[in-house]
């Protein structure tokens, strides 16, 4: 890809110096909707278990672009932007719904569930008066159509044309490890979003930085559900844009943090209602804690029985939604039903874990402020983008900007 | 209507939300029953049916590890919240238990003084008066957004 | 102060606002006497002794055709209001009839979450009691403001 | 007029395809600013009845420049920018108000009703010292006067040079109709304003759009106050900018929207209180409904007995403030003046008509947000910008964007 | 509790904020008594015990001059307040007096109507009861915020 | 200093017309950022009160960009970026604080109190895995030191390279009235902050702007606090940035006012209450009123006993915070103590006489909306920036102007 007039120079040919100003140049923004989230990128719209029937429809976003995704009266998923080829109305203003057929508040004009455009109100004209030239193909500017692939309950959808398929996107070691989370038909449990008051790569370094868990969210620490002397390990894929980092459950009994007079360490604290923390190994692995994330948007995580997707919608260039969906599966009893619910407690807006990413994320957009110019450093666990056994490590955070060199073309 | 029933609800309520507010959190659990159950979820969540929270606990001991993590563990910028809340609407449950709804707005305040509508919802609460003393049995804040700004670390 | 009466009319007024926040829309009328009159207005138009509304109905059934449209014809993006209300200013008509002025703020949440401080104003209402139960005659909301963002479908 | 640096360029020669960057684009907003609004257009400022006795004076906007508009000892109509020759602080910041001479707070410079600098708060200092230079000219930066005409009753102000008479901008077919509306001397009833979250030119399309009325609109449609199949018409003026768009009372049988099957059409649907709908042919000539535009933000409403002037004042490039001044007239008697605040109930941000042209435009904004490089379709009655018969027809809206294309000299 | 010294105190409140909403501020002193104190701070003051505050008067005097000089002297843009406050927390002072603290918040709508959530805190007050009369012998005005926009002309 | 590209040209060689795009330039904002807050300015950062002991911090901006400013174990006062070296989080996110290190929340880097890094968690990694290369330089990446000066008590800081010395700075006038101020120990009164919705430098002329005070403030003028007819005058510092601006205590008789018909004359007027006004002369020099201010952002006040500083921190292109800290001396006995409590009603967002220059900066905003390509006047007093006996002059605003053009390179 040519590199656009108007977008500034990657400092050096290596990823491991950051300018601040990619958080903050809103030509630079616009240019990155196109690029990244409209070029050659799978995007997550949302779980197949949210269009539960035919003819069902919810409505998502591709980068800032709306779009609507359906499930057909033959049950096939479809996506399309959700702008009328009219005069450019939404299409669907609701969250999700059912419909046999789509049609535009603005003139009624009627699309089908694959986004085609069915009927156009009075076409012809009334009693031969007015109407469209029998030559007008407003057909041409249909809303439109992603190319959509369903991978384990999830529904990926992309407007690039050479993006390829998705699990060759996703890579051999990431495809399986989103099948291993998504063991059995999903039952949904609910959702809420956060707005992020930061530039969207933000809060995507922060899911892929394996270093920083156990140092900020102090409650992992100390309740040793992870720290980076856990067994565990770092998987990028080869384009550096997905990765998963995963910790085993076993509780070590490690002093590091206590040597290295870490912040997050702190003895003597404990629970009065420790089954918070009480959890199953339901994937048989003893794998407690599994982060996954696919390049741009997109995240899976498995934080013990805690389970959910997020995805993020860029608001501006300093503002991002981040959309959680939480969800177990048909298959679990009350016992791991009541699990999940409880160790909701850990993540999301209030999550005792998650909580502080939105903190920490806002923090850099305001720390960074003044500071366009200066670089910041991405060192840990050397210059590669590659997989390490440790957690230590920085690899997944140049993997993305790896990534989003390649498609900035910067 | 019970105007005694009415009146020390609302007073149980201004009590709850000032000792919130002024950041007393360590007496926020004393609010509630030793097994009151406390449930912080929106109201699209409770329209769906779909039963997840963003805070939930079925014990004061789980309030309490609540608070002790806000100030022991929890990374957050200082903050305050106000609220305004409206009259109770109250249900005799006849147990000498009441069902009240009550419609709420809270303010958040940044330590720099940003002030946004943080908050709005209400709660739906089951309460036991016994002689002068009123708790909660149960409290569900069902927020009306979806939408979280950064973070909720301070109980609603 | 007749502390009965202040507490119902501060009954009625939650009920009312629970019956919009809530969407039992179909319920609002039931608020009104068959002959009641409802009108939204800006403060600039009273302050002007100008007459227009925004919302104006001579009659329940006016207000249940307001309702109809806004479940069969009128499109508009879903939405809901939290209001709160404060406690009314009472004055005895001598009539059986109560005169109140009751501030309000108004949140609306749009069903993406999006929330804003949507109407602020007061309530200028004209109140019968018979027996238990209490309606209005007349209820003047007169907003603070002119400007109404977007469109005004939900009654206030 | 020359085509301005970093304006993008049509996409064609055609009004029938419009670009959706034209909605989103913060440069192009700027340069409408000084070639719409403060170019050779009229612009509606207030009705006179706002300014009821001389020395009084209302606020208004020209495009997003306040401005001041007085009528002074001899009953004669000025406006001026709102702008103090000084230091540029506001000289009136109440919406209205009366007033012999206008005193500027900040230093308390002074002007006469004509927006003249009258006096220069110790222009020769105090005790001989401080003061301005003799030499000094500050009147040379005196307010802009705009050039004020009125028309039946309505203020029009303009900055352009070379803006033709008002009358002659209206065109010969639009001003009688301006006319037919103010028939009597003016009693206004009143007023609001409508945040629309939108580019200002979409209301002004929305306006334009006879083709949307009977199908966004359902109550129209319901109640038969406006159907495609009623008699009716569309003017638009030779230069495209201004339109009206009509039909007749008499409530046609035609049964074409149920044969369509459109979503407005809705039998059994009927009234418990059918009182709102009654109404008087006032004006004589059976005409229920005119719609009248004025280039660039005016718009003149009867709608049955409820009459409105509408001004918008852009806010940004995806906000727009709609002013609506409703009126009746002096000579109203008691149950006309009654029948108008009861159908009141249509307009507004609470009309059950116009309440949907807020939520439309909003629709347009967002729907089209990622769609920059695509194009919009306005097509129905061909791709003129003439007179029609026909409402199913955008050649009112063709014309805008005809009118616009020459005013921003694209 | 004392249901009658609630009630009167939220009656109090109510007359108050109606008083300043509706801009009939010549009648704001007389909420005071002769050698009423009234203080507006910030909760960041407060709580670093530091003394100042943005109006501070020790008389229903300097109240008079405070809206004399608005309505005479001072230049500031049309505005109006609309309070919307709590139900007020009392302690019985026994020498009586109330000890009353109340939340608030305040909206502030511009002539334009723009409006914004402009203030939200909490009165500090200490009321003396007098047959029906009920008057303020201090009033302490703590918003929750340092930040004020533009200004703050128009008490709270 | 070269002129930067896209920074527009100064209409002409005076400084007595000034363009209002000053005032709205987006980009232009962005390099007022970087030329005049971090280039050789001194911005006033806090009070070294605010520091009261070791081992404390307070958190400030210069410009838009946060900074700590710290009083190490020794007493020394540091400041330095408020952004860490690793990824760019805040460092300190309270108000204040007390600290003997800086650890930053989001990785655990540790600094200490001279923003020195000393600290980078698992710089070797863990068990000989992960950690940075032993190459790696972060320390080159660290937050930017800021040369500190304190001033009778005040803190300065810069970032330029070519600053002067800060006494030099201020220039031999202005020095001797801070000291003048600043005559003992201070002791903190408390403090508040005003959003003003304008341009920064409109806050900054009004400071400087010795001619507005009494034609502004009615309440000056009433109570002859503060008359341009008063004996008093202008001090300009060479450079043209920094002022003074002082007028005598003893009321004069003068008629000059109401010889004028100001709006400001208003006999007949008096307190209820006049104890409000009630002062002593504690700098027993007879000045009753001393404004003072430092190029770009600082204000020094002495109004009667009324004592603040006052710093502005640039939210954005319209829109500045203006933080006030208001003091007395450790030395004040309870009445003068009560004085300054009482007077404190002629200041910050709620002053008798300073709420109005809250108005008066946001009309100038709003009324030079649309007028990009006008100018407005400074002429008062002539052309030049020198010091004048007399405030009917607008000598420091002139001046004001000849400062930012300098180091704007305009
Ligand atoms: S915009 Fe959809 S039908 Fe016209
Ligand atoms: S700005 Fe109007 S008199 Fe100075
Ligand atoms: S950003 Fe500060 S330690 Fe990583
Ligand atoms: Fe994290
Ligand atoms: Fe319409
Ligand atoms: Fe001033």
């Amino acid at each position: 890809m040519t590199i656009a007039a108007g977008i500034r120079a990657w400092p050096s040919d290596q990823v491991t110096r950051v300018p601040y100003w990619i958080y903050s140049d809103a030509a630079l923004y616009g240019e990155e909707m196109e690029r990244v989230f409209r070029g050659d990128t799978w995007s997550f719209l949302c779980m197949e278990a949210e269009l539960p029937r035919p003819n069902t429809y919810r409505t998502s976003f591709l980068g800032d672009m709306p779009v609507v995704v359906t499930r057909d009266k033959d049950g096939a998923v479809h996506a399309f932007e959700n702008r009328c080829a009219h005069r450019g109305a939404l299409l669907c203003h609701k969250e999700r719904g059912e419909a046999k057929e789509i049609a535009c508040v603005y003139h009624n004009w009627t699309y089908d569930l694959c986004g085609k455009l069915t009927g156009v109100a009075f076409r012809r004209g009334i009693a031969g008066k007015g109407g469209m030239p029998p030559e007008s193909r407003p057909e041409q500017h249909a809303p439109r159509q992603l190319r959509v692939e369903c991978f384990a309950g999830l529904v990926f959808g992309t407007l690039g044309r050479h993006t390829p398929p998705l699990e060759t996107y996703l890579g051999a070691q990431i495809a399986p490890k989103i099948r291993r989370v998504m063991r059995a038909p999903v039952r949904l449990l609910g959702g809420y979003s956060q707005i992020l008051q930061s530039n969207w790569k933000l809060y995507m370094e922060n899911v892929k930085d394996s270093y920083h868990a156990s140092l900020l969210h102090m409650f992992f620490t100390t309740f040793r559900l992870n720290r980076l002397s856990q067994k565990g390990g770092l998987v990028v894929s080869e384009d550096g844009g997905n990765h998963i980092s995963y910790s085993m459950a076993a509780a070590d009994a490690g002093k590091e943090y206590e040597k290295a007079g870490m912040r997050t360490a702190n003895e003597g604290y404990a629970l009065e209602a420790p089954e918070l923390l009480k959890s199953v190994d339901e994937f048989g692995d003893g794998v407690g804690l599994q982060i996954l994330s696919v390049f741009p948007g997109f995240v899976l995580q498995q934080i013990r029985n805690s389970l959910a997707v997020r995805r993020i919608v860029p608001l501006g260039v300093d503002r991002t939604e981040l959309v959680w969906t939480i969800f177990g599966f048909e298959t679990d009893d009350e016992a791991l039903h009541e699990l999940r619910l409880r160790q909701a407690n850990l993540i999301g807006p209030a999550g005792f874990i998650s909580m502080e990413d939105g903190a920490a994320v806002g923090f850099v957009q305001r720390g960074s402020r003044g500071a366009g110019g200066e670089l910041s450093v991405v060192e840990m666990g050397g210059r590669g983008i590659g997989s390490e056994e440790s957690r230590v490590s920085e690899a997944a955070v140049r993997g993305f900007w790896h990534a989003y060199r390649h498609h900035m073309g910067m | 209507m019970n105007f005694e029933h009415q009146l020390r609800v609302q007073d149980l309520n201004v009590r709850y939300a000032e000792t919130i507010d002024e950041d007393r959190l360590e007496s926020w659990p004393d609010f509630f029953r030793d097994d009151g159950r406390y449930l912080i979820t929106t109201a699209e969540n409770v329209a769906q049916k779909l039963p997840i929270g963003m805070m939930y606990a079925t014990s004061r001991a789980m309030l309490r590890d609540r608070i002790k993590a806000l100030r022991q563990a929890n990374i957050y910028e200082a903050q305050r919240y106000r609220h305004v809340i409206g009259a109770p609407r109250l249900v005799e449950a006849g147990d000498g238990t009441l069902r009240a709804r009550t419609s709420f707005m809270v303010a958040r305040i940044m330590h720099s003084g940003e002030t946004m509508l943080f908050a709005t919802g209400c709660y739906d609460d089951c309460i036991v008066l016994d002689g002068d003393n009123a708790v909660f049995a149960e409290k569900t804040v069902i927020i009306d957004s979806r939408q979280v700004d950064t973070l909720l670390a301070i109980p609603l």
